[in-house]
């Protein structure tokens, strides 16, 4: 597609062509135009290269190539506890991941609503944003003790800063004129929050969403390697600790495959969607193509 | 307390007194308007006449309670207007005053679904009726995005019409319509204040429209913009338009706003 | 009085812990002694977090390195958290193994080497490094080799050596991955830290706040009871043992691998502490602690002083 | 400040108060509107706070107090070498961080002008946006080795994710009328991005750089300690790292004040500061009360 | 190339045949544009007209070269239409095409800087004449949100302006501007497009407007919109409006668009 082609919203309906080029036009652009179609040429590209680096590196113990890593996969989640593991460490997720939210949402409210608290967000912002989690951990351990409340903290620690921002500039690029029509409807505190700021801001808060949902399994993963079992069972990062201990580097990659394969679910079956129907459909966006 | 305030006859709905609105710029704030008063009664119609740039809008936001004044009073019924609220509704100039995420209906219904004075089947009737009036049914589910900018404001007057509001501000709603479309919503605007009594201040450029809308016509120039003079046109209805005493209003009025020479105006 | 919470770490030197686990050990000595004893098992991976959840109150025996031992005991000694160790697990040897056939003493690694060690500089695997180095290379020399070992986790450091495809030529190894490593032609040994030392080595030891003893000391009785059964078991069952930390462990491990780490002669389960006096001295010498037991006494509890220990 | 005040961009200049009151307000007015007064406020509250808290707990080991801390960190300022590491750790982050930004910029860039390579770049940031540093070891050791680049490595990982997402999102949104503008004067590629769509999404970006700079220190510090540090060389995070082996709890938060030190720095020097200088000014972001 | 082909004074500057215009919608596309033919020869002036919402942006959007016709060809000077260029400058309708983060001047010298047709001195001198002219110099250096409605639309003319175009596209460049503004720049308009001998497709709801400034008239309506008529008004200059024979031709076509009835055209 060419650079022009990018500012057409309205796709050509009529196409004068000879009929043998239409079948393969077609088949072309229905790939072109089939959003999973494309997703998944990219992934089969993606699988090829690793296959093919793996082989060339020739390095199992820290490299395994792409169908060990698939074989690795099935049998753990035959017979080891690959899939409760990552169910586990989803539910943790989940609660981590709404609870920083709210957590966020709440502050940002605020810091729209008071000034002062702009201040005090944002200051808290600039110093907490940057803490890597093992400098919470001793704290954690003494306030929180060594159970879930402790590894929720660290995830929450790791979503609500970036969230918040993102949140935050997503309220103050709202357009005045947006603004100014909740106000004159005599909208204040919450209702204009959720009225206006919150759609208004929704592109931003989306990408916040997505980027805090990432670096919220990140630090699962992480945390779960060093506070290990003492919150529930294990979950997928104590899996591939344990797995990493025994030198079963395929085991490894099938549990990050196993985040991946999560993370790819999440992505296309629920951000995409909202997406799509929401700040696409709104103009709010410029569509992809579907 | 709108009702019951009007009861109280005597307390004109809006009053401002020695308006002057400053901005802040870069540098030192930025007077735009200076020494403005006016008073409106219950049920005037009041038209705002200037250039392009002379601070019409600033005095409509400063009405709506989105600018506060540097100097004077702006007073609603009595009260001295502190911010904005429902009482006062606004129909910007802007396009974007639709919010994106609404369908048309929705946008026009939601006003009266946040003033809580509607249930929800309630408030999409009369969104829907307020849109036929505009000739937008077509596109009632439609979302803004995909409205011309004339039906973006069409929208964004059949929202502003259907809350019946207490007090109507308008800034250039008819700008970007076709004279029949502009014709039709002139007449329209003319009977609803009539039906529902409400108070209404209008931004104009057209001066026979000023003429024709108004009840009277504030004059601004100078800079910063100060009153140049007020006039009574109460007395034209629709019938008069081309008529030889209208034309002559409209005339007397381009000369005083103009001063009949080439110039360009404050920018 | 009627809990104790224990928290350990990965690898086979922890197979006391496994075994009391298995067998209910401490319920069983706590029954014996009259009282109904809860324990409660927690799995952290690395000293500095254990002696975090230890002195914030949250596990009353902790399992760490001798060094982070060390360290934490300096740091409380006559405060109220004041540590002590309960025992030691067992003697292991750490050892120093390299894939180059061209090196054989500590000499000859050079500057394109580089010596893999968890946590460079600080972890007991470091220290044996830096001593050993001391001792080939005159004292003021221990610190020469520091310029060419990095950071790096066992697992890491293992797969890195046996693959040959790194820049990795050393790691001071230990159980289960020098056994591993060792299973490859390539890989040799160039010293075990029983050498450096001068006799066998306790790497790793329990330890609790001294006032835990003094506030359950039923408990704290039941658990030192267990412990001793288990070591026991242990060297009478190597193989039960191997079978009882795959299965505790969910390792992956063949259990034959196990029960051939466990029967080395170097590997002996015990629980009194081995050289560990050697440390302390060599920490304090270099700054590390600032005090000096006169005494491996000084920071056992009692009940491990009349053991054979160093 | 009242919700309604919060739609007024034009501030009050007269006021015709009792002279009592007028200094009073005067000095109270002065201090809302000072930026720096009310961060340091905030940043004084916090002090004070932690100082509490920290008292209330008395374990100095697990969490000294502010005043701990303070006396630690001009210690090790002066005796040991905490501001070297941190001018190290700082050089190390820099590079990362303007490699990461440029390869993002040059991604986002080729996902703005191919679409088929929005769609390689959604969903490789869907696939390594989740993926935890420690899953990156193995591969950096095999491809880059053990020293500076596999740390630019995992630092590179942890900004260009996130970093790409805020772009590409920013890019998404600019209205339309702007794209139609610069396609009317010309402008394709490069240029086209340079000239419109940057300035344009220029919120998003710089809140894209802020959550970049927080995520970089966070994985410097981290990974500092898990790989690719030879002893001695070690930055900050090698710094408290071997304090926190050490159980020099003190000297623990002296490093981390020191993160949080640089990074407010960096927010109210640079990142405030262009953002005043340009979408607040620009009228593209609600200004806040400097 | 222009420069070129407008010696091959037989090609006609813009031809359009039998064009067409649909938008996605959420259902089926939308047909708004139907069977449009056109040419405007080299300095020709041509207005279209039409209601509200009838598709006259998209058809200008269509030549600007946004929107791809769904059928039948757009083509300037013999070339069909692929995309947007340089040659083609459109004034937009919108009030937000300013770029925000360039101050006025900046924003007018931009295109001058982009087409690397000026140094950076030259532009800014043009850029300075060119507001000047439409009675911004006060604010050359401000940014565009300190603008009113009016100023914003005036500093976009005169970037389009400054730029001395081939091909000038302008959607109601005037319908925000006070009469006498308008009025300036109507005269300007026209005395610049007689010097620089561009092409002018102008879309307005005055109709006097178009009947002043257009060299030819095309009225549109109907669902798809098509053409009504074509009207030659190139014999009216300044002087004649208010004169009888041109408020004839005004009445004519207001008749022709809206057939005299009161309605509501499609939206
Ligand atoms: N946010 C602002 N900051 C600084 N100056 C502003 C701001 N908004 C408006 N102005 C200035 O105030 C003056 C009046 O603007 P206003 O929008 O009220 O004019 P107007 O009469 O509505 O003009 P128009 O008819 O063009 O809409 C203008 O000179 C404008 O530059
Ligand atoms: N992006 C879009 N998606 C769907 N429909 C659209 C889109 N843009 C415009 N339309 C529809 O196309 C029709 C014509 O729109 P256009 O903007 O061309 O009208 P116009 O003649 O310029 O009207 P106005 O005088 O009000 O500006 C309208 O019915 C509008 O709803
Ligand atoms: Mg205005
Ligand atoms: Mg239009």
């Amino acid at each position: 597609m060419s650079e022009a082609d990018l500012t057409h919203r309205a796709e050509p309906r009529a196409a004068t062509v000879s009929p043998a080029f239409l079948a393969f036009g077609r088949g072309f652009r229905a790939l072109r135009r089939s959003f999973l179609a494309r997703r998944l040429l990219v992934l089969v590209l993606l699988a090829i290269a690793w296959q093919l680096a793996a082989t060339y590196k020739a390095s199992p113990l820290l490299f395994p190539s792409f169908t060990e890593t698939l074989s690795a996969f099935f049998q753990s989640a035959r017979t080891e506890d690959l899939l409760s593991s990552a169910g586990e460490s989803m539910l943790e997720l989940i609660k981590g991941y709404a609870l920083a939210i709210s957590i966020a949402l709440v502050l940002v409210s605020l810091a729209t609503t008071v000034p002062f608290m702009r201040d005090v967000l944002q200051t808290l912002t600039a110093i907490f944003n940057p803490l890597p989690a093992i400098a919470l951990l001793p704290l954690a351990m003494l306030w929180f003790g060594l159970g879930e409340a402790s590894l929720l903290l660290v995830l929450v620690h790791s979503v609500v800063w970036p969230f918040s921002l993102a949140a935050l500039t997503g309220f103050e690029q709202v357009p005045e004129t947006q603004r100014l029509v909740g106000r004159n409807y005599g909208l204040t505190g919450l209702r204009y929050i959720f009225y206006i700021l919150l759609p208004a801001a929704l592109p931003s808060i989306l990408s916040g969403l997505r980027v805090a949902w990432a670096f919220a399994w990140r630090t699962l993963i992480a945390s779960e390697l060093v506070f290990g079992v003492s919150s529930g069972t294990g979950g997928l990062g104590w899996f591939i600790y344990r797995n990493r201990n025994d030198l079963l580097t395929d085991r490894v990659f099938a549990g990050l495959a196993t985040v991946i394969l999560i993370g790819l679910v999440v992505e296309f079956a629920i951000f995409h969607l909202i997406e799509r129907y929401t700040v696409e459909r709104w103009g709010m966006q410029r569509a992809a193509q579907h | 307390m709108a009702v019951a305030a009007q009861q109280l006859s005597s307390v004109p709905v809006l009053a401002a007194h020695g308006l002057a609105i400053d901005y802040d710029t870069e540098s030192s704030p930025l007077r735009v308007v200076e020494d403005v008063s006016f008073t409106v009664e219950s049920g005037e119609r009041l038209v705002l006449l200037g250039a392009s740039g002379c601070g019409k809008s600033s005095i409509l936001k400063a009405i709506a309670g989105f600018v506060k004044p540097a100097a004077g009073t702006i007073a609603a019924r009595g009260r001295a207007i502190t911010g904005p609220g429902p009482d006062r509704i606004v129909v910007f100039q802007e396009f974007d005053q639709l919010l994106p995420w609404k369908t048309i209906t929705d946008n026009v219904a939601f006003p009266l679904r946040v003033a809580r004075k509607l249930g929800k089947a309630e408030a999409i009737e009369r969104a829907t009726e307020a849109l036929a009036a505009v000739g937008l049914s077509r596109v009632a589910d439609s979302y803004p995005h995909t409205l011309s900018g004339g039906m973006k404001q069409r929208a964004a007057i059949a929202r502003a019409l259907a809350t019946k509001p207490d007090i109507l501000l308008m800034d250039e709603p008819f700008a970007a319509l076709d004279a029949q479309t502009r014709r039709n919503l002139q007449e329209d605007l003319l009977r609803l204040a009539e039906e529902l009594h409400f108070t209404l201040i209008f931004v104009t450029h057209a001066i026979d429209e000023a003429a024709l809308l108004g009840a009277r016509l504030l004059l601004l120039g100078g800079q910063p913009a100060r009153p140049l003079a007020t006039l009574d046109t109460s007395s034209f209805g629709i019938a008069d338009v081309g008529s030889a005493k209208f034309e002559a209003v409209v005339r007397h009025v381009h000369e005083m706003l103009f001063d009949g020479e080439r110039q360009h105006v404050r920018g | 009085e009627g809990l104790i919470r224990i928290v350990q770490q990965f690898g086979t030197v922890f197979l006391p812990l496994d075994v009391i686990r298995d067998q209910h050990l401490v319920e069983k000595h706590g029954k014996a002694l009259g009282i109904d004893i809860t324990t409660e098992w927690h799995q952290l991976s690395g000293g500095a977090v254990v002696n975090d959840a230890l002195l914030s109150g949250n596990i009353d025996i902790a399992g760490a390195g001798i060094g982070p031992f060390l360290t934490v005991w300096d740091r409380t000694l006559g405060t109220p958290l004041e540590v002590k160790i309960v025992g030691a697990l067992g003697a292991q040897p750490n050892l120093l193994l390299t894939n180059k056939a061209s090196i054989k003493t500590l000499k000859d690694f050079t500057k394109s080497d580089k010596i893999a060690l968890p946590a460079a500089g600080v972890s007991v695997q470091s220290r044996i490094l830096q001593i050993a180095t001391e001792q080939q290379l005159g004292s003021g020399h221990a610190h020469d080799l520091d310029s060419i070992t990095v950071t790096l986790p066992h697992p890491e450091a293992a797969a890195g050596l046996i693959s040959g495809a790194t820049e990795i030529s050393g790691h001071v190894s230990n159980s289960p991955y020098q056994e591993k490593e060792l299973q490859d032609p390539k890989i040799h040994k160039i010293f075990s830290s029983y050498d450096v030392l001068g006799g066998k080595v306790t790497p790793t030891v329990l330890y609790a706040l001294v006032k835990f003893q003094k506030d359950n000391p039923k408990t704290f009785q039941a658990f030192t009871d267990a412990l001793r059964e288990a070591t026991a078991w242990i060297a009478a069952h190597p193989k039960e043992a191997a079978e009882t930390f795959v299965r505790v462990e969910k390792s992956k491990l063949p259990v034959a691998f196990v029960e051939h780490t466990l029967e080395e002669p170097d590997v002996i389960y015990t629980v009194a502490p081995l050289s560990s006096k050697k440390f302390a001295d060599f920490l304090y010498r270099i700054g590390a602690i600032k005090h000096h037991p006169a005494s491996w006494k000084d920071y056992v509890f009692q009940e491990l002083q009349s053991e054979n220990g160093s």
